[in-house]
């Protein structure tokens, strides 16, 4: 007989339609504004720049190589690069973007730019309510806007911020070694050449040594 | 001037249009539509008549008008069916381009 | 001569007019429908309610949507549909139109003595027409049944498309 | 009292035309008369949005619209708001003239039709002699309304869907107006306050609605599914199928043009829901002959609330159908089980009353639709689908 089934689908939103003012178990959505799902740990949606330390402006991981300006498939990212250098959170002399800007209203978080980066200076976050009334400018991220401390990295990506935090230092630990034997080679040589030189202590070793420590911790 | 003699004006005016437009347009739908206009022209007649004329009792008129808005139903069927299947052989509704029979 | 007889008069010759003259032809199959629910409402203006509403439900329900499927599934390939004839065939057109107005406008002012009229609004309620289609106007009922019927099955045969056709 | 509570409005009106010199009296008349359709209904419009969104919601386990206002009655305030001041774009290759004409169209239809809605005793704006007839006449020009807007964009889309919409009106006006006729055999008059006039009275207490006959609850329940289809309402609402066709025939209009669509089509639903109750549910009268004491304008609009609902219910529960199905449903079953029904309602009449007739008519019937929807089913089961374009 034609309509059995329909009789059966009626009876079955019947049953959603009154279940749902009585048990409140059966309502899946929440309020959102108000109450909030917690966030998975894979969650991402925009770039944004690492610093270390305290300072945002000192500590930028950037050197602005341009690498993530290339690859950027819907070119959203612009950055100015510094005539000068300055030392980053190692103390190694390095180029620093004077502009590093990103558009938001273009960027479609496709993470290009976070693989591509030699620098673990861009990662994603997970800041998505990003809505302006400017049209244009608002939506236009600036260095200051973009620049967020590692710390905030760990909070919100724990496990990839430790593993990227372990890779940066094992590459600390490496250029330290490769330092060590130049400076033991450059030593050695520097003995061989003049006996009578005293041999000074390397500087940057040192500096490297605590502000590793330092991000570490 | 008598209402009656308004409402045939007014129907004589639409049968010249209608006769118009069957006689000038060269798309067969819109022939159609003349002839259909024509027909409703009549019906105004007859409703007209019924109106004005003696032995409105009888409904002739109206009698007439239905059985003449059924025919023209079915003729517009027909009429546009037969433009369909016209329109597949020959592949146009253009009427002078089709003169198979002009010889 | 009330004026509604005049602004429904007017919208009838308008509609009628412009379906005659337009270029495009759906444009023209709406003009019809104004000119036909003009009609419509002179139906109900003259007190044939039934007709009136009859005449509503199938010119603007049924034939003007037939004669806009007829033009969508015949649209000529080159695009726009066809305007009007050669001038010359327009010119006699209008000429043959205007002659038969002319001679039926000259039969209605001479033809009509105003003394035989009648005033009276005459009534013909729904009742009254279905007595007097099964009694008196029975067999033309009948005859207009079957011709309905062998429209529709002529008409469906006529639009079918045949297996294996040029399409 | 009773009486005059039932009556109130009447005699409301009555009372301003005495204040009204004689020579405006039909005109204001005429405008005391229409004035209360234009208001009341936009405003059942206003409260149908909102219901459905929160019916829906529940029946998907969500809270639905629940912000503007409290327990968010203030959302159709909100859309109606939103729709007027948003931007109005009207394509460049649109046929400018029809395209603003058919919005315009489609509501002017959609409100004549309430004209002869008799919503209680002695409320009605015009009764009519060929009341029902004036109603299918009226609501068949909407499908030219459709047709223009479809066109008029110059979109394939809407031109699609209008198409569609055409091709799924006219088949379905034939069921809707064929098991519609039943009533009207059965009072005897086009006229829809003859109609409800006929249904008003009481044996014992139960009401003499044609609902309560084999023949009408068939034609009851044709007439809703056929008026389900034209008013394009889920399962029939392939002509504005989002999945496929976007949004149908009316995809090229914005703002209030939008908005126009819109309340045309839930002011159709209701005008279909109404004719319904007005042809098989006993109008304005009430449902036990000792309830009479409540006002018959209540009891009308109450029906047609409780329709809407099932509208909405219905809305909740059943998937799209395929446009072949549709048309096989509507003229292989719906059609045929129509004429069967005016056939049986002229048997009813002729047959002596008592059991026998009760059983012979719901036996026919219910055979008839069972033979009916068997053969709907034995071509379609196990038969290979081709995809004539997918391949």
């Amino acid at each position: 007989m034609l309509g059995n089934g329909i009789i059966k689908g009626l009876a079955e939103t019947a049953r959603n339609f009154f279940g749902s003012y009585v048990d409140k178990e059966r309502l899946t959505t929440v309020q959102f504004p108000e109450e909030r799902l917690p966030q998975i740990e894979g969650t991402r949606d925009f770039p944004f720049l690492v610093y270390d330390g305290d300072d945002w402006e000192k500590g930028l991981r950037c050197v602005s190589c341009h690498i993530c300006e290339k690859e950027c498939p819907p070119k959203c990212i612009f950055i100015e690069k510094s005539k000068d250098k300055k030392p980053d959170a190692v103390g190694k002399l390095q180029f620093y973007p004077v502009r590093f800007d990103i558009d938001v209203s273009v960027c479609m978080s496709c993470q290009i730019c976070v693989e591509v980066c030699p620098f673990d200076a861009i990662k994603m976050d997970v800041e998505f309510e990003l809505s302006s009334d400017d049209r244009f400018g608002g939506l236009l991220h600036h260095k200051d806007k973009l620049a967020k401390s590692n710390e905030y990295y760990h909070k919100i990506h724990p496990t990839e911020a430790a593993a990227v935090d372990a890779a940066l230092a094992e590459d600390r630990e490496k250029e330290k070694e490769k330092q060590k034997q130049a400076a033991a080679a450059a030593a050695a040589a520097a003995a061989a050449k003049a006996a009578a030189a005293a041999n000074p202590p390397p500087a940057a070793e040192t500096n490297t040594d605590a502000s590793s420590k330092e991000e570490t911790k | 001037m008598s209402p009656l003699s308004g409402y045939l004006l007014l129907s004589a005016l639409l049968f010249s249009i209608g006769l118009s437009g069957a006689l000038t347009r060269r798309n067969a739908i819109l022939v159609l539509i003349g002839i259909e206009l024509m027909l409703n022209a009549a019906n105004l007649n007859f409703i007209a008549f019924w109106r004005y004329g003696p032995h409105p009792e009888m409904l002739t008129g109206v009698m007439f008008v239905i059985f003449s808005i059924g025919i023209a139903a079915a003729e517009a069927a027909v009429g546009l069916s037969i433009i369909v299947a016209v329109y597949r052989h020959f592949r146009t509704t253009d009427l002078d381009k089709i003169n198979f029979l002009k010889g | 001569m009330t004026l509604s007889f005049l602004l429904l008069a007017a919208i009838a010759i308008l509609g009628a007019a412009a379906a005659m003259n337009l270029k495009n032809a759906v444009h023209c199959v709406l003009a019809l429908t104004l000119g036909m629910a003009g009609l419509a409402a002179l139906y109900l203006q003259l007190g044939a309610q039934f007709v009136g509403l009859t005449q509503l439900l199938v010119y603007v329900g049924a034939v003007a949507i037939l004669a806009v499927f007829a033009i969508m599934l015949t649209r000529s390939r080159t695009g726009e549909t066809v305007a009007h004839g050669s001038a010359s065939s327009r010119i006699s057109g209008a000429l043959t139109a205007l002659l038969v107005f002319a001679v039926l406008a000259w039969a209605i002012f001479t033809g009509i003595s105003p003394q035989q009229l009648s005033g009276a609004q005459p009534e013909a309620s729904v009742r009254e027409v279905g007595v007097a289609l099964m009694q008196r106007f029975v067999l033309p009922l009948e005859i207009i049944g079957v011709l309905l019927t062998a429209a529709l099955i002529g008409a469906g045969v006529l639009a079918i498309e045949e297996k294996g056709g040029d399409r | 009292m009773p009486e005059m509570i039932d009556q109130i409005f009447v005699l409301l009106k009555h009372w301003i035309m005495g204040y009204v010199p004689s020579g405006l009296q039909p005109l204001c008349s005429a405008i005391l008369s229409v004035l209360p359709v234009l208001v009341v209904f936009p405003l059942l419009f206003a409260i149908t949005t909102v219901l459905e969104r929160k019916g829906l919601g529940r029946m998907q386990n969500r809270y639905g619209p629940n912000r503007a206002g409290p327990w968010g009655i203030l959302q159709p305030v909100a859309d109606g708001v939103k729709s007027l001041t948003k931007e109005d774009v009207v394509p460049r290759s649109a046929d400018q003239l029809v395209h603003l004409m058919a919005p315009i169209l489609i509501v002017i239809a959609s409100f004549l039709v309430y004209s002869v809605v008799p919503v209680g005793r002695n409320m009605v704006v015009a009764d009519l002699n060929a009341g029902v007839l004036f109603f299918f006449a009226i609501g068949s020009m909407v499908e030219l309304a459709v047709f223009m807007a479809g066109w008029s964009s110059r979109s394939k889309y809407s031109l699609l869907g209008a198409m569609r919409a055409i091709a799924q009106m006219i088949s379905y006006e034939m069921p809707m107006v064929l098991s519609g006729v039943v009533a009207i055999m059965a009072a005897g008059s086009l006229s829809t306050v003859t109609i409800v006039n006929m249904q008003a009275g009481y044996t014992g207490i139960w009401p003499h609605w044609y609902l309560f006959t084999p023949w009408g609850i068939t034609g009851y329940i044709l007439f809703m599914i056929a008026a389900t289809a034209e008013s394009n309402r889920c399962p029939f609402d392939m002509p504005e199928g989002e999945s496929e066709i976007i949004a149908g025939y009316f995809i090229e209009y914005s703002g209030f043009k939008f908005a126009l669509f819109f309340v045309a089509e839930y002011l159709g639903m209701m005008a279909s829901s109404a004719m319904a109750i007005t042809l098989f549910l006993g109008g304005w009268a009430a449902p036990f002959s000792f309830l009479t004491w409540i006002p018959s304008w209540f009891w009308f609009f109450a029906k047609l609330i409780l329709m809407l609902m099932v509208f909405i219910w219905i809305r909740g529960t059943l998937p799209r159908l395929r446009m072949d199905q549709l048309m096989n449903f509507g003229w292989k079953f719906m059609l045929p089980l129509s004429l069967i029904n005016i056939l049986s309602a002229g048997l009813w009449h002729y047959l002596p009353s008592g059991f026998t007739r009760w059983s012979v008519i719901s036996l026919l019937l219910l055979l008839s639709c069972f033979l009916l929807s068997r053969s709907l089913r034995r071509n379609k089961w196990f038969q290979e689908r081709t995809y004539r374009f997918a391949s």
